[in-house]
């Protein structure tokens, strides 16, 4: 009798733990990633990212990888923005689609070379991001919330009324797949190893910053933004500076976004997308690198799962997206560590409590 | 034909939309009273009194006023529910978080709506008559007048439930204060909780008011949700006056612009009067008094 | 000629005059105290000083430079270092990130050279790091460098924050009630520290409830009261003021429940023993 | 609380690690996978086309499918997303036994799906009328079941002659299908010397009120004496438009798309929707039809199972529906037992003269439409009713 209830616990207790613990090295844990240099995990990381399209050599994943990896792109820029500098942004949607249709309008219209349109488009959207910037990073919280939704909600107004230079509704087709020097990337595989190669590098050059003193001044002017300017800082600037970066990035995602897609059109880049990204970028956890990748891949799966479940899959995101924000406000990797050790713990004295009965 | 003609006509449809507007936007200043946080599932609360008064009127047969009344008990209970399940285990998640679960709540809502009463528009009949009324050249439904007159009576009530009463001034004292407000034994919680309450009611209210003239589909709330609070801010955020005042303002500039710009730039006209007044006079039309606090 | 100086300055919040005919000068490499009951306007007044709020009327000069209306930022790009009444550290950073952040102004270069971490950022971030364990060493902070400084004691976190501010090299201290909440050990410790800090050249401004505090260490005392200054000199000579004496006692009369620490009490009690 | 922790952390972890869906391999299964907008606004004519497909797979399967092979239907929701759209089109091509996609409705993210489609190689059927400049991509693999727009606005020019407009306003909606059926009205109507105003005002699929932009359009059709408004439109705003119209006091005659024939436009528009014209697709009026058209049986057939199973009875999307399940089926069997995708494109593109409810399809590696103008009837809504009218010469 009491053997069959010991068995019963340690089953119970390696049901929840091997998930959770494999959970914990999949999503990583923003409290113990303040140390902001390069370790040895990252070179896993980095291998693992190269190898997994080979092991799992199926277009649907790379394909899924893909889209991931866009949105991690984009995410990882508003993380900056959001996580590091501690403001909230609901427009990133619009410079994503402005990335989109910069590389759309430039190679179809014009015959820019694409590698070019790229660029572009990181450029277009920090001018964009530059001049509306200014006066709507003056707003804090929820203004701050509601102007960068109301710019979003705008630019969208924009792409589907001004017919001759967006094509409206119907938008841009035909998007050239992207190519470099005469190497065009026209399979999954090798889209795959553009986004993530994109997306390592941009890692790279966030975690240079946010390991210096842009990266010191952001999470100052996040905490208190008095003492970030008694030491100097100059606040105004250092947030459009981050808020242009951040654009720049989702510029670049979108430039991508529009050559896997080769359309550019307005329904995507609504409020349901900018949904989606501020959850990937609050899901892997809020002031660290690693949680928006993490968010974006675990958010792109969640919605290809759902896919199944046809006109349930709506309600079932949103329910989930609530639950999550409900259990794991801090980003899914957090202190999971701290959570099993804990759940063992408890189900340790639990076990004790139980035979103490006895 | 100049322009100038067609004024009265948009003018008319403007203030029967501001009344919406307003209605909207009074839910959004009733939570933010109590609990100084954003609800974006405002408008949710607006479609779901249209479309269940619509399943119990047209799908139950019940009498209109019985179906509106058991509406309006449902969508109280939803915002019970949704403070409960949502807003209360967030109360001290950062504003990110709230504004997040909130629009979770709001894609959770529209969807199952949808998913249980269908996602065609629903359409209610009118309170008295369908024929439209002549007046001064311009033709007027008389459910517009209906909204006018019921909108003017839930102010009246909503101005004596927070002015005269002391669960009102319990409200307030919560949103202001609420480290005084719970050392008077104000419970603050319970302050939101029925907050909710009121807002959802308000909003239902507004739902079934505006569904006879309007449409009222699945994903119509979203957008009545963001022009509310957009109201809200237009008038002077917190007040229940400024709410009042923004949403008119709101309805007849929005209607007004159309006469000079295409209709599809309408839903800007909404947002860039929000960027103009966030940047010009963020405290809005008649002042706002949450805007010393860090948090706005 | 002075380091600070402030002429004529007057500031009034709707209608209430908060301050009114200030003038005050901060000699360099001394320790200049302003000290009075509460609402007297000494907040107001280091402010108006660290470029929080600008004043109404009357100028401000640094260096010999107008910083009347300067931002925040621009003051201490100057060499203006400040606390703060309520502890400001940076509780999402580590310990000595915040002392690093402190050097943000002397470290050069744009965010792309930042991104693309060239050998001369690797250089000066290294150099950063060395000088801010130095900081924190002097401070008996290096033992826990690595940890948030949300995690520090408050007492720590108080001498983080003006590590913190002594990390921008200033020449100006301001203080902002630096004693408040600390024990008395802490107290002591603090003036040590103080006194450190002015050895190595820094003119320290110290805005203080606790008179023990201030008139150990002051060369010179300004005292405000109801937004005027009633004032100036030597400790000495301003413990000896009727004015003051009279201001200090009239407050105690006017409101007997008036939240004072013991050390206020005790030195209040030397005013009216002299 | 506590254990509902690490409960949702599995649940999540099993969803994401949920990577391959779980197709049983079978191998008398032919699997097509349909790709839809399942949510959204899409979301009830979906729930049509699925409720349609099920049961005339379900009727194959029950006569023994094709030489014993039966059909099974994957179905996946979009979300009216290029993303999801795209990621539904790989998750369908990874699957070998899938042999055919059944596409998205809206315009772009048909675009995604062909173009996916001509990557992978599989055929994708897709339900509604496509875009002339989606159409214009590169279709080898992509089939189209509906009308296409170019069918219907000369059948709607046709209805215009018949009665005589001379002036007609379009209104059209703020989507991909409006724009080209307008822009295509207008072509082909002034081809036939008819005078034709595209209105500068549009709407959105979601707008709740048209009245803003029907005040202004007003004046418009009272100055010029227009003699038909065509509510260029797809959806709920149709009878939206008919009943903000006929509130402002305007009394011209509406036409309407093809869009307009089905039963919840007439239920929302109410009184309002009496005299609107269009032309449509033979389902709307199954038992309408002529006694020797040849479609008429399969049609009423069809409506009758429809009703007996669902309550509702045969729509134009739920014949696109039957259309796109038999056209299958008829391509299955002639590839006589050796099904692959690339055979089963061919003997799809090679349908000649196949019955269905919207009409007789005709296939060729030059059109991929299948249908033509003959295949549409003209309704009038009488009487709460769709009612077929007929004109001598425009038939």
């Amino acid at each position: 009798m009491v053997e069959t209830k010991k068995n019963e616990f340690r089953k119970r207790d390696l049901f929840y733990l091997v998930p959770l613990w494999l959970l914990s090295l999949i999503a990583p844990d923003p409290y113990l990633y303040h140390k902001k240099e390069f370790k040895k995990k990252d070179l896993f990381y980095l291998g693992a990212i190269g190898l997994a399209p080979l092991i799992w050599s199926d277009p649907h994943f790379h394909h899924l990888m893909v889209l991931a990896g866009i949105y991690a792109i984009l995410s990882l820029g508003l993380s900056l923005f959001m996580g590091y500098a501690g403001q909230i942004s609901l427009g990133h949607a619009a410079f994503f689609g402005i990335g989109a249709y910069t590389t759309a309008i430039l190679t179809t219209r014009y015959g820019v070379p694409i590698f070019l349109a790229f660029w572009a488009s990181a450029a277009s959207a920090a001018a964009i991001a530059s001049f509306i910037g200014r006066p709507i990073l003056k707003l804090k919280g929820y203004f701050l919330a509601l102007a960068t939704l109301g710019f979003g909600e705008i630019f969208l107004v924009v792409l589907r009324e001004s017919t001759d230079l967006t094509g409206g509704v119907i938008g841009i087709f035909g998007i050239p797949w992207f190519s470099v020097m005469g190497f065009i990337f026209d399979t999954y595989l090798k889209q795959y190893y553009l986004t993530w190669g994109v997306l390592v590098g941009l890692f790279v050059f966030s975690k240079n910053l946010v390991r210096s003193k842009v990266g010191r001044a952001l999470l100052a002017v996040a905490a208190s933004e008095d003492a970030a300017s008694s030491v100097g800082i100059n606040v105004p600037r250092i947030k459009l500076e981050i808020f242009i970066l951040s654009a720049a990035y989702a510029g670049l995602a979108g430039s991508l976004f529009a050559c896997v897609m080769s359309i550019a059109n307005p329904e995507a880049f609504s409020l349901g997308l900018t949904v989606l990204i501020v959850m990937m970028v609050i899901l892997g956890g809020m002031g660290n690198l690693y949680g928006p990748i993490a968010g974006a891949i675990l958010l792109t799966w969640l919605t290809d799962i759902l896919s199944r479940y046809q006109e349930y899959s709506l309600p079932a995101y949103g329910m989930i997206l609530i639950l999550l924000l409900i259990f794991f406000p801090d980003g899914i990797g957090t202190r999971l560590n701290v959570r099993v050790i804990y759940l063992i713990g408890y189900w340790a004295k639990k076990k004790k409590r139980d035979e103490g009965k006895l | 034909m100049s322009t100038w003609t067609y004024i009265p006509q948009l003018l008319s449809s403007g203030i029967t939309i501001g009344a919406i507007y307003a209605l909207v936007a009074l839910g959004f200043v009733t939570i933010a009273r109590a609990s100084q946080i954003i609800n974006f599932a405002q408008g949710e609360f607006v479609m779901l009194g249209g479309v269940i008064t619509f399943f119990f009127l047209k799908v139950m047969n019940l009498p209109y006023p019985l179906a509106a009344f058991i509406a309006i008990l449902i969508v109280i209970l939803i915002g019970f529910v949704m403070h409960l399940s949502v807003v209360y285990p967030l109360r001290k998640a950062s504003i990110v978080i709230l504004l997040m679960a909130t629009l979770g709540a709001s894609i959770f809502l529209s969807s199952t709506s949808g998913l249980l009463f269908g996602t065609l528009p629903k359409t209610l009949p009118p309170f008295s008559g369908e024929r439209p009324l002549q007046l001064l050249g311009v033709s007027v439904l008389p459910q517009s007048v209906w909204v006018l007159i019921s909108t003017l009576i839930l102010l009246i009530f909503l101005y004596l439930l927070s002015h005269r009463t002391l669960l009102g001034k319990a409200m307030e004292a919560s949103s202001t204060d609420p480290l005084g407000a719970d050392l008077l034994g104000i419970s603050r919680n319970l302050m939101v909780f029925l907050a909710f309450g009121v807002s959802a009611g308000v909003g239902a209210f507004a739902g079934i008011l505006i569904t006879p003239v309007f449409f009222t589909s699945y994903s119509s709330g979203t957008l009545l949700g963001l022009k509310g609070f957009i109201a809200a801010v237009l008038g002077g955020w917190g007040k229940n006056s400024g709410a009042i005042l923004g949403g008119f303002v709101l309805g007849i500039v929005e209607s007004l612009s159309l006469a000079f710009i295409p209709a599809g730039y309408k839903d800007a006209i909404a947002f860039g009067i929000l960027l103009l007044i966030l940047h010009f006079r963020p405290k809005g039309i008649l002042g706002s008094p949450f805007m010393d606090s860090r948090r706005w | 000629m002075a380091l600070l100086s402030i002429e004529n300055i007057r500031k009034e919040y709707d209608g209430i005059i908060a301050l009114d005919r200030i003038s005050l000068k901060v000699e360099k490499g001394s320790i200049t105290g302003l000290i009075g009951p509460n609402g007297a306007g000494k907040s107001t007044l280091f402010h108006l000083i660290s470029g929080v709020e600008k004043p109404d009327s009357g100028k401000i000069y640094f260096k010999g430079r107008d910083i009347t209306s300067m931002e925040p930022h621009e003051r201490s790009t100057l060499g203006m270092g400040r606390t703060f009444q309520t502890i400001q550290v940076w509780g999402n950073m580590t310990v000595v990130e915040n002392i690093m952040a402190g050097m943000n102004q002397k470290l050069k270069g744009g965010m792309l050279s930042y991104g693309l971490w060239l050998p001369r950022i690797r250089r000066s971030e290294k150099g950063a790091l060395q000088e801010a364990k130095e900081i924190l060493d002097s401070l008996g902070l290096l033992g826990k460098w690595e940890s948030m400084a949300s995690q520090l004691p408050y007492g720590k976190q108080k001498l983080l924050e003006i590590g913190r501010a002594l990390a921008m090299k200033p020449d100006l201290l301001l203080l902002d009630e630096p004693a408040s909440g600390l024990t008395l050990n802490e107290i002591r410790h603090l003036s040590e520290k103080i006194i450190h800090i002015r050895q190595e050249g820094v003119t320290v401004f110290i805005v203080e409830h606790h008179m023990g505090m201030v008139m150990e260490l002051a060369d010179e005392i300004a005292v405000l009261h109801n937004g005027e200054l009633i004032a100036e000199g030597t400790p000495e000579a301003v413990r000896r003021n009727p004015e003051v004496i009279e201001a200090y006692l009239t407050r105690r009369s006017r409101d007997p429940h008036s939240t004072l620490s013991p050390m206020e009490k005790v030195s209040q009690y030397e005013i009216k023993k002299k | 609380m506590k254990k509902i922790v690490p409960l949702i952390s599995v649940l999540t972890l099993i969803l994401m690690t949920w990577v391959s869906p779980a197709y049983v391999a079978e191998k008398s299964l032919y699997k097509i996978g349909v790709n839809l907008e399942f949510t959204g606004p899409w979301a009830e004519v979906t729930k049509t086309v699925r409720n349609a497909m099920v049961l005339e797979v379900e009727r194959i399967n029950k006569m023994g499918g094709i030489d014993g092979h039966s059909i099974e239907l994957l179905f996946e929701d979009n979300g009216f997303d290029l993303g999801r759209t795209a990621a539904n089109m790989t998750k369908f091509t990874k699957d070998k036994q899938i042999i055919a996609v059944v596409g998205p409705f809206e315009d772009n993210l048909q675009a995604t799906s062909r173009a996916i489609a001509e990557r992978e190689k599989i055929t994708n059927i897709i339900i509604c009328p496509s875009n002339p400049m989606v159409r214009a991509l590169k279709q080898k693999w992509a089939f189209n079941i509906a009308q296409s727009d170019i069918i219907v606005s000369q059948k709607l020019v046709d209805l215009s002659l018949a009665r005589k407009y001379k002036k007609v306003l379009v209104f059209p909606a703020a989507i991909p299908l409006a724009k080209s059926l307008a822009e295509f009205y207008k072509r082909f109507g002034e081809e036939k010397g008819m005078k034709i105003i595209i209105s500068q005002e549009t709407h959105k699929p979601t707008d709740i009120d048209m009245t803003p932009q029907l005040i202004k359009l007003k004046p418009i059709i009272e100055k010029e004496k227009i003699d038909a408004f065509y509510a260029c439109t797809a959806g709920p705003p149709g009878p939206i438009i008919c009943k903000n119209l006929r509130t402002l006091g305007v009394k011209t005659p509406i036409l309407g798309t093809h869009a307009f024939g089905f039963g919840f436009i007439i239920a929302l528009g109410g009184e309002a929707m009496e005299g609107v014209e269009f032309g449509a697709g033979k389902p709307v009026v199954p038992d309408q039809l002529d006694e020797n058209d040849p479609v008429r049986t399969i049609n009423l057939d069809f409506d009758k199972r429809m009703r007996e199973r669902d309550g509702v009875g045969l729509d134009q999307i739920a014949g696109h529906a039957h259309d796109t399940i038999s056209l299958i089926y008829d391509a299955l069997k002639r590839c006589q037992g050796k099904v692959t995708r690339a055979i089963f494109r061919d003997a799809l593109e090679n349908t000649k003269g196949h019955k269905n409810c919207h009409g007789i399809y005709n296939y060729s590696p030059t059109d991929h439409d299948g249908l033509s103008k003959k295949d549409m009837v003209f309704i009038r809504i009488e009487g709460g009713k769709f009612k077929r009218i007929k004109f001598p010469g425009f038939e």
